[in-house]
């Protein structure tokens, strides 16, 4: 389809672009301590765009921009997802007082232009798509993380980001290149034809490449190795960003490198339920879940030291991006399916979890453990939601972290005994994961008097709370609804050449 | 006929327990802190087994018998009755078990008379009853295993009575536990019994060996386990270290339990079970029931406390009773327990009566040092007490077997028993050398007992004229029972003769028949085994034989006794210093308890507080916990590497060796293009794979 | 009737929402509202076994809606003779337990509140069908502990709290992957019943990684369950949380949650893989036997008398094991001897139940002492028989009931467990029978060293058990006697079940070469 | 194809210096130059690729837009080194570690 035509499928990307520029102009024209306007002309602009997705029929998978874009309902579902995550951060922004004294209009407009970028992240199917999708979250998010500008620590964020952010996409990069040599095309499927019909002589440099690829994509889902800006950056960053970056990235990075195993390494089969099939005889899935493997253990296993509670909640969000890898390397529908579950799941126990940690902070001004000690008895619903959020982040029912669990587990057992080891890891680490998740709620509990005075977060951030909170319990006993979308959702372009 | 028996049978059961519910809820309340309703009580149950045993007297038939049973546990295939089982060895068991339980009673208003725990004493006595006589009427295994540990509790609970005492609370506890030892072998016994007969009723036992379903080996092991729970109850070597420690319960219970009753249940039981010993079995009940009488008695010598004297006789009574069951003659080992409980529950009393009185006189003294116990203090009290000396002295002439007592008529019989399997089983000869060497030193250490406590001069004069005759709650239980302790209440009707034991209870033999007596022996059920009237022919042969030499082996007895403590012809303390170890092992009994406290209980103890160290200390502590111990290492460990190898070490670290490189060669440039080289190199490597296709 | 098993689960989530409306400070109307709560509770768990049809072997007063279709989980309700005692027992014991905890001064609302919610747990593990339900609600148990423990325990409570967490989610989530492998090699279905009858056939045909997949699942549900017995070596947890955890919640932990472990081993274990029970009997017969003696032989080291408490109660769940393991007995290979196995189940069930009551006595008894004296320790105590002559009483019967006694439940259940396994395991029942003596020497050295002896003089103004008290410890005292000398009514209520269940696993038992 | 081998062993020298330079500089400018140079070994690739490849133009747009997105990536990076020195008067990327386990 070409370029006029894609237009008129493109529309909410295009009503997105018109928010952004609305919202840029909108800033100048008003006064800083009105600023926090430009979130809510985001959050209603997203509004919008997300009625449009929502009515955007995308049941015809049909690919846009000459092949650049796909428009197909697996695309759909992660921008809905994504534009969830930004409307929730968004509005907590509004009342976290670390971003007080900044001019909020840029802040807001950024976080619409990484939206862009993540829907270009879920729906490209081109090499050249992917990198310009990555680059543009990339740098804004440079730019948010760093966005409290007379913060040495969120300065030191952003620089360490902007490091490790542009080494690894530069060897993503690399690793492009070469691909785009063997084959001589960037387009997802003419690569996966060409890799499919080439003997194996070429593995090594193949190996190679995805290893690189597999850098940039580690890095934005904060895979291990791939992983060491994660604490640092979320630690330092603001808070509300650093919840973005938990949720909304990632689940762009998902997306994509579903797409890019699915589809340029394997035969696309797995949506028909046939499970994977190597386009090379290489072990992606070997690769694969050994890298889960080690994103898991060594999120949980280092989540236990820290004593700063962002600090460990970046650690954790490492061991669940593990635990989704686990489903990765099965590569049938049942774990894609599993993958997007545990995405809608996470991002209510995470944002949550987050949303509590922004709350304390606006209090205490600290997120250290002996910040929260006692809570439990002050705030009693930020003490409740917390512990909530925690039990569902360990996986225990009837919280929605457990049904995310128990979907990627269901997917690795249903693949067979050849996968038994990853879920029996899994299932360890999320025992492991209890220690420090069940620190936070005994340091709420049991630590520290017991305060008789009750103190009541800001009605909004309340209501965030609740609104996150409320999902994480109800999707635990009936996730219905959803898994029912998920499984509609569960359709993306292939493209038979 | 029929439905009264069994009716008396339930009352006999019951209403001890009602009276023991009482006590316990209501007792302190009572007027008299209700000993009259235990009395009361016991006075019914003792009204109903003289009714029961004179309706017995008149059926008259020795194969007299009644049975009833419930279905009281239900799981379709597995069921489980309980039920009574009336013949004449359980009526004449009931009897004596309410005989001697209404002495004690009326003994105890004396004896305990202002004790604080008054109400609750009768109230375990109540319960010991009822269990004692759950034993007496069960007529399975499983009801009996039942109520034998429910004895266990009432006697934990009546040694116990005075818990203050630590060494009350040790024996309370160690006659439970020693008990429970046995109770395993028990309870081995019964399963072993139950998986292969399928019940645990005695007629259906005993069919079932009878027909095979249980032979050799396995009956043999069954047989002796459910004679562990004997050996446990009836304190046969090497369980009876619990019962002189028994003695620390207030007398008139050690009357009652450990001298009549309670420790009989044993004997009853291997009695009850006979049928269905093996010959390797009863071989085994006989060896341990003869060494236990001899042994028992070779410590029964030196004992100086008078309970502990008594305790040890009474324990090598049982094992005389025991041995009689492993010779065959298992008819006699009940007449001896008849007897038996009748003047060993009477010696008690006396001894009581005795404590008693010295209790009162030290009272007087201000005295709490001097054990009153001890015979060592006692002497001359023959004057003061006569009413208690001329019954314990009856009845010790019993127990030395003098003919015209009784004990000379059972006694007889299981001797005759032991001589006649000797003779026949030539190589089991010690069984009779057991029997008599037991007769000989029960002749002198009770005689010792009467002469050192009554006779001679008092060892403590400033006691003797605060020594006074007990009250007639005390004394009369010990009238009647000395009286019971003549031959003539059980020879009668048939027969006057002192010298035989014919009477109501043994039968006669007639022309290879049982005549008359109404407690006949059985056959035995295991196939091949020996009659029960060849046994009785075989032990009627060898009667008139043991009868001489145990009256010779009594009279030597009782003559070495009077030597040597009245007469003064030898002194005591030469030949215990002659005797040296002999003596020293006599009165240290054997050193048992210690070595059982060295080699058992401290070990078993030590082994575990090892055993919690290494759940607690060590698999909990390192292995459990070392998991997460391991975890936070490893979290350390990564959260270093993190830091400090990839960041630090891999990152800086080649700057750091950059620059230190520079500095060396005081030019950045060298330093940098050696690490240049290295990753110029690196590049190189990835184009030669490039080049490869 | 219709939705009495919903009620029974459902009715604690009302009263704790109801709680949740209470204001704090009304602490004697939010232990009034518990009270109400857990006694409606055990009254309908009373009507509920009025209206059991003990004859009936099956699930009785099913309930089923529809949950998850995509998944074939649903809401699946049903009660039998295996879970009917349990659920009474539960009713029981959360009813005594509010008022156990009636002295609780910390944060009472919360309290009363994670009551509740652990209240619906455990009565939702015994009554669910549907194996997803089940673990929801098994799982559900577990925090409400966590902070029961943690919040309102000892001085290591913390330790203890995350310590039985651990331990029991690491269970929790080898169970969690053993349902899964379950659900995918048995036809995608959860429903336990449905299960019972496909599993034994469809799972002896899988292998993997050259074992057969009823070992593997058999193993994974296996140490789920154990670790709930607990089942040496997975007990350590046990004396701890025991230790640490307030009276109320030792009594519950005792007396309920230990069971679910048993419970589950037969319920799901021996309804889904009868081939495994085969497999696996000898090792569960001799697990046992390191129970009861590993138990005793720490219980008679033990110092403190709560810790000794709770390793009496690592010894008598191994007399359930053993006596558990003695259904294969009834098959062919041990000669059909249906007695055994009946003697054996039905001893085990009885000694689940027996358990529960006695253990929560003896909790209470010690949460008593605790009250007053403020220690433990075995040693510091002495004489006290003298000065408390009522509570040594109702101590000594407990400890008779937990050492054996005849007359007391606890003897039949032990019996019963050792005549059904005697046949199929003479060694380890025999070697096991030094329990017996175990058992015995370490409850009466401790109450000789507790309630015997001079009067310690620190306690001659130690007060009587209160009414309140006895009032806890009454009723199971009454029912521990009154089983004891009549077991008949609850026997009745399991035996069907038990024929089913030992039907089931002879003849479902493909003997396959594993 | 020796020609395509050429580039390829300068882009791949390039590459290496950028991965060198951005592990050993204590400059954060120099570091930048770091990764501009993978960025640019990378361009090097696509271009070398498309032009000996025998392949379509798709590897000059692919260079043409990632020089735009160094650039962007550059003013951001650099905007943020500036700010860093604002605060900590320094550059080195060694003093921003105040964060660490």
């Amino acid at each position: 389809m070409n370029n006029l035509q894609s237009l008129s499928f493109f529309y909410p990307e295009l009503l997105l672009t018109l928010v952004i520029l609305f919202a840029i102009i909108y800033d100048l024209l008003i006064d800083s301590s009105e600023s926090g306007k430009v979130g809510w002309v985001l959050v209603f602009g997203l509004v919008l765009v997300a009625i449009a997705i929502w009515f955007q029929d995308s049941s015809k998978v049909t690919t846009l921009f000459t092949d650049a874009v796909v428009l197909d309902p697996f695309s759909t579902f992660f921008k809905l997802l994504i534009i969830l995550a930004t409307i929730f951060v968004s509005v907590v922004s509004l009342y976290s007082n670390e971003l007080r004294d900044y001019r909020k209009g840029e802040y807001f407009y950024l976080l619409g232009i990484i939206t862009f970028g993540l829907f270009m992240m879920v729906s490209s199917i081109d090499l050249i798509m992917v990198y310009v999708s990555i680059e543009i979250v990339s740098i804004m998010s440079f730019v948010l993380a760093g966005y409290l500008k007379k913060n040495t620590r969120s300065n030191e964020a952003a620089l360490k980001y902007v490091v490790y952010g542009a080494f690894s996409s530069g060897i993503m990069l690399f690793g492009l290149s070469y691909i785009y040599g063997l084959t001589g095309s960037t387009n997802f499927f003419q690569i996966q034809q060409i890799l499919a019909s080439s003997g194996s002589e070429s593995n090594s440099a193949i190996l190679m490449a995805v290893v690189m690829i597999l850098a940039g994509f580690g890095y934005k889902v904060s895979a291990v190795p791939f992983h060491f800006w994660t604490p640092d950056v979320y630690e330092g960053s603001p808070t509300t960003i650093t919840a973005y970056l938990s949720i909304a990235p990632k689940a762009g990075a998902f997306a994509m490198m579903i797409r890019f195993f699915n589809q340029v390494l394997a035969d696309g089969g797995a949506m028909s339920g046939l499970g994977y099939f190597s386009t090379t005889d290489l072990p992606w899935a070997s690769l694969i879940s050994l890298l889960a493997v080690l994103t898991m253990t060594v999120g949980n296993v280092v989540a236990i030291q820290q004593d700063n509670i962002k600090r460990m909640l970046a650690y954790s969000s490492i061991a669940h991006a593990g635990y989704m890898l686990l489903a990765m390397p099965v590569m049938s529908g049942d774990s894609i399916y599993a993958i997007m579950v545990y995405l809608v799941m996470y991002l209510f126990m995470n944002l949550g979890a987050f949303f509590v940690v922004i709350t304390i902070k606006n209090k205490t001004d600290g997120e250290t453990f002996d910040d929260y000690k006692g809570l439990g008895w002050e705030m009693p619903i930020v003490g409740i939601t917390m512990t909530l959020f925690m039990v569902s982040l360990t996986g225990l029912p009837p919280t929605a972290g457990f049904i995310g669990k128990f979907y990627i587990f269901a997917s690795l057992i249903q693949g067979g005994g050849s996968f038994y080891w990853l879920v029996v890891i899994g299932g360890v680490n999320s025992v492991v994961s209890l220690y420090y998740y069940l620190r936070v709620v005994k340091v709420m509990y049991f630590d520290g008097d017991r305060k008789d005075s009750l103190v009541s977060p800001p009605k909004v951030l309340t209501a965030m709370l609740l609104a996150t909170a409320v999902p994480t319990m109800v999707l635990g006993i009936y996730w219905v609804p959803i898994a029912k979308w998920i499984k509609e959702s569960l359709v993306f372009f292939i493209q038979t050449i | 006929m029929e439905n009264s028996f069994i009716l008396y049978s339930l009352l006999i059961l019951f209403l001890p327990l009602l009276a023991f519910v009482i006590q316990i809820f209501f007792g302190k309340r009572l007027p008299r802190e209700g000993d009259w309703v235990s009395i009361g009580a016991i006075s019914i149950t003792l009204i109903l087994a003289i009714t029961m045993f004179v309706k017995m007297l008149l059926v008259g038939d020795p194969e007299f018998k009644h049975e009833a049973s419930i279905v009281w546990l239900d799981m379709g295939a597995f069921t489980i009755s309980l039920g009574f089982l009336v013949d004449n060895i359980t009526i004449i068991m009931l009897l004596i078990v309410a005989l001697i339980s209404t002495c004690t009673h009326i003994f105890s208003t004396e004896y305990l008379k202002g004790d604080i725990r008054y109400s609750r004493y009768f109230g375990y006595l109540g319960l010991f009853t009822f269990s004692m006589n759950g034993i007496v009427l069960a007529n399975n295994l499983m009801s009996m295993y039942m109520f034998w540990e429910l004895v266990g509790v009432s006697s934990y609970l009546l040694i116990g009575h005075w818990f203050e005492k630590d060494s009350a609370a040790d024996a309370s506890k160690k006659a439970f536990l020693t008990n429970r030892v046995g109770d395993i072998g028990f309870f081995i016994g019964i399963m072993l019994i139950y998986s292969a007969v399928g019940s645990f009723a005695f007629t259906d036992v005993f069919d079932g060996v009878a027909s095979g379903m249980i032979a050799g080996t396995t009956l043999t092991f069954a047989g002796v386990g459910l004679f562990m729970g004997a050996m446990g109850k009836s304190s046969q070597f090497p369980l009876h270290i619990w019962l002189p420690d028994a003695m620390e319960g207030p007398t008139p219970v050690s009357a009652l339990m450990h001298a009549a009753t309670m420790v009989a249940a044993g004997v009853y039981l291997t009695v009850r079970i006979f049928p269905i010993l093996t010959p390797d079995a009863l071989l085994v009940v006989a060896y341990v029931g003869g060494f236990t009488a001899l042994f028992a008695a070779s410590i029964a010598i030196t004992q100086t406390d008078i309970k502990k004297v008594l305790a040890y006789s009474t324990v090598s009574q049982l094992g005389y009773m025991i041995l009689a069951v492993g010779t065959g003659v298992y008819t006699a080992a009940f007449f001896h327990l008849l007897t038996h409980a009748m003047f060993k529950a009477n010696l008690f009393y006396g001894s009581g009566s005795v404590i008693h009185s010295m209790h009162h006189a030290l009272h007087e003294k201000h005295d709490h040092e001097t054990d009153p116990q001890d015979m060592h203090n006692m002497g001359g009290f023959k004057d003061k007490m006569p009413i208690t000396y001329w019954s314990m002295l009856i009845s010790t002439m019993a127990i030395a077997g003098v003919p015209l007592f009784s004990g000379f008529l059972s006694k007889d019989a299981i001797l005759a028993g032991t001589l006649s399997f000797a003779q026949h089983h030539p190589e089991h000869l010690l069984l009779p050398l057991f029997g008599f060497g037991a007769a000989l030193m029960t002749a002198f250490y009770m005689f010792r007992m009467i002469f050192l406590t009554f006779h001679g001069e008092p060892k403590m004069p400033e006691l003797i004229d605060d020594i006074h005759e007990s009250p007639k709650e005390m004394t009369g239980p010990i009238v009647l029972l000395g009286t019971l302790s003549v031959y003539i209440w059980y020879t009668l009707p048939n027969n006057l003769s002192p010298m035989s034991s014919y009477g109501w209870f043994n039968p006669k033999l007639d022309n290879h028949n049982f005549k008359g007596g109404l407690v006949h022996p059985i056959d035995s059920s295991v196939p091949g085994s020996i009659s029960a009237l060849e046994i009785a022919e075989h032990a009627h042969h060898a009667h008139h034989m043991a009868m001489y030499i145990s009256i010779a082996v009594a009279a030597i007895g009782i003559f070495l006794s009077w030597f040597i403590y009245i007469k003064k012809g030898l002194s005591v303390n030469a030949l215990a210093e002659r005797a040296g170890f002999l003596y020293r092992w006599s009165f240290n009994k054997y050193y048992f308890d210690e070595n059982y406290n060295k080699y058992l209980y401290q070990p078993t103890l030590r082994l575990a507080d090892k055993v919690s160290w290494l759940d607690w200390e060590l698999y909990d502590k390192y292995f459990i916990n070392g998991f997460g111990r391991l975890t936070n290492w490893a979290s350390k460990v990564t959260g270093k590497f993190d830091f400090d190898v990839i960041d630090q070490l891999l990152v800086d670290g080649t700057g750091k060796i950059a620059n230190l490189i520079g500095r060396k060669f005081k030019g950045v440039q060298t330093g940098k293009l050696q690490n240049y080289v290295l990753y110029v190199a690196a590049g190189v490597i990835i184009l030669m794979v490039i080049q490869s296709f | 009737m219709d939705y009495i098993l919903s009620w029974l689960i459902w009715l604690p989530v009302i009263g704790m929402v109801a709680i949740a409306f209470i204001p704090r400070d009304k602490e004697v109307l939010i232990k009034q509202s518990a009270a109400v709560t857990t006694g409606l509770q055990f009254v309908l768990t009373l009507v509920l076994w009025n209206n059991f049809d003990s004859k009936d072997g099956s699930m009785q007063f099913k309930e089923w809606a529809e949950w998850i279709p995509s998944f074939n989980i649903s809401y699946y309700l049903g009660v039998d003779g295996l879970s009917l005692p349990m659920v009474i027992l539960t009713g029981m014991l959360f009813f005594i337990g509010v008022f156990v905890s009636w002295n609780i001064k910390k944060a009472v609302k919360g309290y009363f509140a994670l009551f509740l919610l652990l209240n619906t747990g455990v009565m939702g593990v015994f009554l669910s069908l549907d194996f997803f339900l089940f673990y929801i609600f098994w799982e559900v148990m577990l925090l409400p502990m966590y902070f029961l423990i943690g919040m309102w325990g000892g001085p290591q409570r913390e330790y203890a709290a995350i310590k039985f967490f651990l331990y029991t989610l690491f269970g929790s989530v080898l169970m969690l992957i053993g349902i899964l492998g379950l659900y995918f090699s048995c036809g995608k279905t959860f429903d336990i019943l449905e299960l019972t009858r496909v599993a034994p056939e469809a799972l002896s045909s899988i292998m993997w990684w050259g074992m057969s997949a009823i070992k593997v699942i058999w193993i994974l549900l296996f140490i789920g369950f154990a670790i709930k017995v607990p089942v040496f070596p997975f007990h350590t947890w046990l004396p701890l949380a025991h230790v640490e955890a307030p009276t109320a919640v030792s009594v519950l932990l005792a007396g309920i949650l230990l069971k679910l472990g048993v419970y589950g081993i037969i319920r799901v274990n021996y309804g889904l893989m009868p081939d495994g029970v085969y497999w696996f009997s000898y090792a569960l017969a001799f697990l046992g036997l390191i129970n009861v003696v590993w138990g005793g032989l720490c219980a008679l080291a033990q110092k403190d008398l709560k810790k000794l408490v709770a390793y009496s109660s690592v010894n008598h769940m191994g007399y359930s094991l053993i006596g558990m393991a003695a259904v294969v007995a009834a098959g062919e290979a041990h000669g059909a001897n249906l007695k055994a196995a009946q003697a054996g189940l039905g001893g085990a069930v009885f000694q689940m139940f027996n358990h529960g009551t006695i253990s929560a006595m003896l909790f209470i008894l010690v949460g008593v002492i605790y009250e007053r004296a403020h220690h433990r320790e075995i040693e510091g105590f002495g004489g006290l028989a003298s000065q408390m002559p009522v509570y040594t009483g109702v101590t000594a019967v407990a400890f008779f009931a937990g050492l054996g006694l005849p007359g007391l439940s606890g003897f039949i259940s032990e019996a019963m467990c050792f005549i059904g396994a005697f046949p199929v395991y003479k060694g380890i029942v025999i070697a096991s029978t030094i329990g017996i003596l175990l058992n015995a020497a370490y409850f009466l050295w401790a109450f000789q060293r507790i309630f015997f002896g001079e009067l310690n003089e620190k306690y001659n103004d130690l007060p009587e058990i209160n009414r309140l008290e006895l009032f806890t410890v009454i009723p199971l005292l009454v029912v521990t006697l009154f089983l004891g000398i009549y077991p008949a009514p609850y026997l009745d209520i399991i035996s069907s079940t038990m024929d089913t269940i030992i039907e089931h696993v002879v003849s479902m038992a493909t003997y396959a070469s594993m | 194809m020796d020609q395509l081998n050429n580039y390829l062993f300068i882009s791949a020298i390039l590459f290496s210096l950028g991965v060198f330079g951005v592990m050993t500089r204590r400059n954060g400018i120099a570091v930048l130059m770091g990764v501009e140079l993978i960025l640019n070994s990378a361009n090097l690739n696509f271009v070398a690729f498309s032009r000996f490849g025998g392949m379509n133009l798709d590897g000059h747009i692919f260079g043409l837009i990632v020089i735009v997105l160094a650039a962007a990536e550059a003013a951001v990076a650099l905007a943020i080194v500036i700010n860093i020195y604002n605060n900590l008067n320094t550059i080195n990327v060694d003093e921003a570690s105040t964060m660490k386990e």
